[in-house]
């Protein structure tokens, strides 16, 4: 039987298959759909400190093998989060990874400090994605100096487990999973949604109310392998892959490539079920391929001659 | 009320598909699940293909259902991909369904006399309350618009509730000429202020603030199935926004149409187009 | 009946349906299988100083809605260019664009001089999607002050029209369009292919023999849109877009966005009579709503309210 | 040699599809323009799918034509997606096919001995080559290799022509028990430096590498036909690239299948795999 446990830095999960951030709710809305318990984590929603309605509709359009979305991070904001969602998702027999958002250091910050005294949570994702006030919109982890910046401000403020997440909107990725790195987060997340876009042409408006969105699903993935592969290949921190994950194939794609645990995300929409069937589905390819345990299958892509 | 946490994804199999109207197709499933916990309004989410294309799932109403004999129907016409790919299927083809989702239709207790409209496909889920309706001893009126005859269908399940609907099309070729609204309108004016009528309706989007216009004239509330793009269809995506019209503070707040409607009181949400 | 024509900064075409470098050959391998006068321009496969045998296979394979490749650039170079491929396309009832690749400025400015006093030729266009060997394998087009240097460099050269083809793997890629006007071309081709990358998990082998390769195909459209919707809201230039065009629908997209003119890659492998196709129902679509001209669609894009 | 100019992208309807063998099916086109300009060994590249998935083309070779009545057949197992689609196809349906494709089998004025092999589905350009020797009188001889019974088909081509197939399968259920190379020695041996003998085969790499080895050894010239992943199939992707064996000048020099090849003299590329 092929031992499923996986080490993220300080993080030590059952398996590693994750659910991504804003893909699977609260936790709640999936109950009856699919076992929680099953997954290597859950990673919630982004959390910011004052609620979020969101953007206008349309919010997401379809597209071959993906979709675009724009939801503007719409959520209850942090007090909410730890009186409504928290105790639904702290008794799960899972470890709990929850994604903040913000729009200035100090966002983060002062999330941080809402959910410190919350017992449970087993590490925080940092969703770096989002447009920061102070650098005219350019998100946070598009340049290296802000992502340093940022996290060191953060990493000053707990003892938890700290994920970066990033975007794959840039040109060396190895650079920004550098600055994290060297700013004390113990993991990074790859990849965030691509930016895309997509006409109406009968309209002639943008499909999505926003214009520019979050590209996401199938196509995505050979993009996130590509970043998965370049930081993978210089920077020395673990890596979460994300993007496109459907399958096992697609999660032993990224693990061989050499990420240390996975995250289902758009797949959640289609079939909840996904992420535990992947589950169920790598230790059957661990056995067949007589795999005793992760490490031997981590990293383990093999060059051509 | 939400029947959310009875909801399942289920593998569904085909019990017979027939074409009722032109391009309009009516399909029945088998599932025990799905027919015993469904409520009129409701819909499924259907995976229409085995592979990723199209990526999302479908979402239709439930039509009609049988839950002693463990089937629920599904009503649409042809418009797009997925919709044709469906259209394709046969007897002993198995979909995977996720249903039943969403709030239904909500009948206040003290409704006596319950007038269904439904604007071309959106009679899809008025079979359904109907039936209900009728076993609760509660005195049904359907309204039906279409654009010609041939795009009328599920006129004999209303008839086989003793029910004969109000059918009016674009182009004359049955019942009335014109919108539905008129002979609707007509019989509204008679119930002007009556507190035991209520208007349940599903249809496009201008003729569902056709029906919030008319409901608020005739003070008689009602209630509408609205339709948006969902990717997941139970909450976790919260891409099927529609704006609020009764805000809560101050700023934009919206509702979800996969677990607040699709269902809503007409005087809930903004209908934009 | 609608008028087709299009101006790309001084260069006048026909129509604005044009073959992307690469995925055309020289032309003369698709003889019988479509009309070439029908297009707009050809664009021809990237032409480099000396010959490239190309990469080691597999330098292909097929994704979902798309593919990756790594070619390496295999062309018979500029010498054996102008003597046995160039007089075919010059014969032809269409404009004539050469693609250039180079290591070093210096072997765009070499290709460059060759091709001078070649009559037919319309225009060149500068693929600076090529690992700049000065700058560490860095594409030319990754970084604005490289653009603009090589652009400079070449730009003395020449009186011909000049396009710069981008990449799109940089954080901004207005940045890079700017600094590409400035140092003087006519026009942005958008966008060459995405990094993307994929692994055999039997044989835990990248899918392509050169590891990470290019993404091309109707996967990448919405990530080309959002490209060139990038640079038209921000630079004064005109745009080329590419990038998983196959059908009318397509092309109109990247019209409606801001595009002057688009080109067909990938789609020309799967049915070589695509962009003939585009130029058909783009006339049909224009006659169907009422546009006189190019320039009424170009760039028509509403905002919602 | 090749017939390049003469390709055309064909809509080619589907006049009768068979499962010949476990999972191998022979499907029939009509197209006139196809038939008429084939050569053996030469290939055609088919849409198999009206949509974009999967995205690429499929190649197949040309296994029988026959130009009069214009038509021709390709026959091929179910490997994966495309295969599995083409199997699902029905007379009436249409394809797109473009074609024919490649420089086939060259037949060397010399030839009066012609030995064709196939390995597995190997045995597709086979027939139309057997057929197109009798003609011209060759004396052909064919050997066919196979998993097992189950996976043979072809052989009634063949004994139209009066051909009789050595037959050789890995599990012994027909002809010799083991690799078809074990009856092809044997003659070989016989033959061994016949300046009038010919090898023409086809099958998977690891079976061209052993033809191409006992070319070498019995001092028989051979030709082989081998299959790459291709995205065009007429020259312009550059994606299916074989390195030459005899190299012009320093460096690494490769050919195309698609259009150098896919029949190629058994010393002219690297087999890798
Ligand atoms: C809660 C709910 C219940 C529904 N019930 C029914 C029903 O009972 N019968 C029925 O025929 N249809 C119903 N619909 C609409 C149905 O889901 C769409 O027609 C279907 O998804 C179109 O799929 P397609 O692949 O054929 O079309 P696509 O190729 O995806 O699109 C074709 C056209 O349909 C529009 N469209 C796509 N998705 C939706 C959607 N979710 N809602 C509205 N328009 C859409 C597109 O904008 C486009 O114009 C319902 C929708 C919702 C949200
Ligand atoms: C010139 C040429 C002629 C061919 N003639 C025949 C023929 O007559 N009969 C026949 O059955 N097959 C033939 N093939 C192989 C055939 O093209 C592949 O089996 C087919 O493309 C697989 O498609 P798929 O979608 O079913 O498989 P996929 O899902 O694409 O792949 C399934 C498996 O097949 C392999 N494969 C995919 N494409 C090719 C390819 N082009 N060549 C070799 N292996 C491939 C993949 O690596 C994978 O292992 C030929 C190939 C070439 C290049
Ligand atoms: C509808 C939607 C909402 C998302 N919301 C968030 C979010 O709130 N925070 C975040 O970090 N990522 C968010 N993401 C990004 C996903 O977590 C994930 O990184 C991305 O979708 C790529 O993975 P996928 O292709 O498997 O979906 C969202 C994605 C989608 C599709
Ligand atoms: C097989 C292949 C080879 C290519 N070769 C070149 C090239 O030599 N020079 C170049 O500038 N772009 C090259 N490209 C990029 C295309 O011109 C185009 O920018 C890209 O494929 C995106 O368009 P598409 O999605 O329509 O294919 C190549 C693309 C493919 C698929
Ligand atoms: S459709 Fe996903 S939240 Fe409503
Ligand atoms: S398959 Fe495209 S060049 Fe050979």
């Amino acid at each position: 039987m092929a031992d499923l446990t996986t080490t993220i830095g300080p993080l030590q999960l059952k398996n590693p298959v994750l659910v991504a951030s804003g893909t699977f709710g609260y936790g709640q809305e999936v109950v009856g759909l699919m076992d929680l318990n099953r997954l290597g984590a859950v990673v919630t929603k982004s959390v910011s400190l004052e609620p979020r309605p969101g953007n206008p509709p349309p919010r997401i359009c379809e597209l071959p093998g993906g979709m675009l979305n724009s939801i503007g991070l719409a959520n209850v904001g942090v007090e909410a989060f730890v009186e409504q969602k928290l105790p639904f998702l702290a008794a799960l027999d899972t470890k709990l990874i929850v994604n903040i958002a913000g729009r200035t250091p100090d966002d983060y910050v002062a999330v941080i400090h809402h959910l410190e005294d919350q017992p449970n949570i087993d590490g925080y994702e940092l969703n770096f994605s989002c447009p920061n006030v102070k650098k005219g919109g350019l998100e946070f982890s598009q340049d290296p100096t802000t992502t340093a910046g940022v996290v060191n401000v953060i990493r000053k403020q707990t003892q938890r487990p700290l994920i970066a997440k990033l975007t794959p909107n840039v040109t060396r990725i190895r650079e920004i999973a550098q600055a994290a790195a060297d700013g004390g987060v113990d993991a990074v997340s790859l990849i965030n949604t691509l930016v895309g876009f997509a006409v109406d042409v009968e309209t002639r408006r943008p499909r999505i109310h926003a214009g520019a969105a979050g590209y996401s699903g199938p196509a995505i993935k050979p993009v996130a392998l590509a970043k998965v592969l370049e930081v993978a290949e210089h920077v020395d921190i673990p890596i979460i892959g994300i993007g496109g994950i459907c399958n096992v194939t697609d999660a032993l794609e990224f693990l061989i490539t050499g990420a240390c645990a996975i995250q289902v995300g758009t797949a959640n929409f289609i079939d909840p079920g996904s992420a535990p069937r992947i589950v169920d589905e790598l230790e059957q390819y661990m056995n067949a391929h007589k795999l005793a345990a992760l490490p031997e299958l981590i990293g383990s892509l093999k060059k051509w001659s | 009320m939400s029947a959310l946490p009875s909801r399942a994804v289920c593998d569904c199999p085909v019990d017979a598909i027939t074409e009722v109207a032109d391009g309009t197709h009516l399909l029945r499933f088998r599932s025990p699940v799905i027919s015993n916990q469904s409520l009129p309004g409701q819909f499924v989410n259907i995976k229409v293909s085995g592979g990723q294309h199209p990526l999302l799932r479908r979402p239709f109403s439930v039509c009609r259902v049988n839950a002693r004999e463990g089937w629920f129907e599904v009503l649409w016409k042809v418009v797009g991909q997925g919709t044709a790919i469906m259209a394709q299927a046969r007897p002993g083809d198995t979909f995977s369904v996720i249903g039943p989702l969403g709030r239904g239709y909500t009948v206040p207790e003290s409704t006596r006399t319950a007038l269904l409209v439904g604007g071309g496909l959106g009679v899809a889920p008025l079979p359904f309350l109907a039936e209900n309706l009728a076993a609760a001893g509660t005195s049904v009126e359907v309204y039906v618009g279409a654009r010609s005859k041939g795009d009328l269908s599920m006129l004999e399940a209303f008839g086989s509730l003793g029910l004969e609907p109000v059918i009016a099309t674009e182009d004359g070729s049955v019942g009335a000429c014109g919108f539905v609204t008129a002979p609707l309108t007509t019989r509204l004016k008679e119930l002007q202020g009556a507190p035991d009528a209520h208007l349940f309706s599903c249809g496009p989007t201008g003729f569902l603030k056709a029906m919030t216009a008319l409901s608020k004239q005739y003070e008689i509330p009602g209630q509408i199935a609205i339709e948006t793009v969902m990717a997941c269809g139970f909450g976790i995506c919260v891409g099927c926004a529609v704006p609020a019209k009764r805000q809560v503070g101050t700023g934009r707040r919206y509702k979800l149409a996969c677990i607040d409607g699709p269902v809503f009181d007409s005087d809930e949400v903004e209908l934009d187009g």
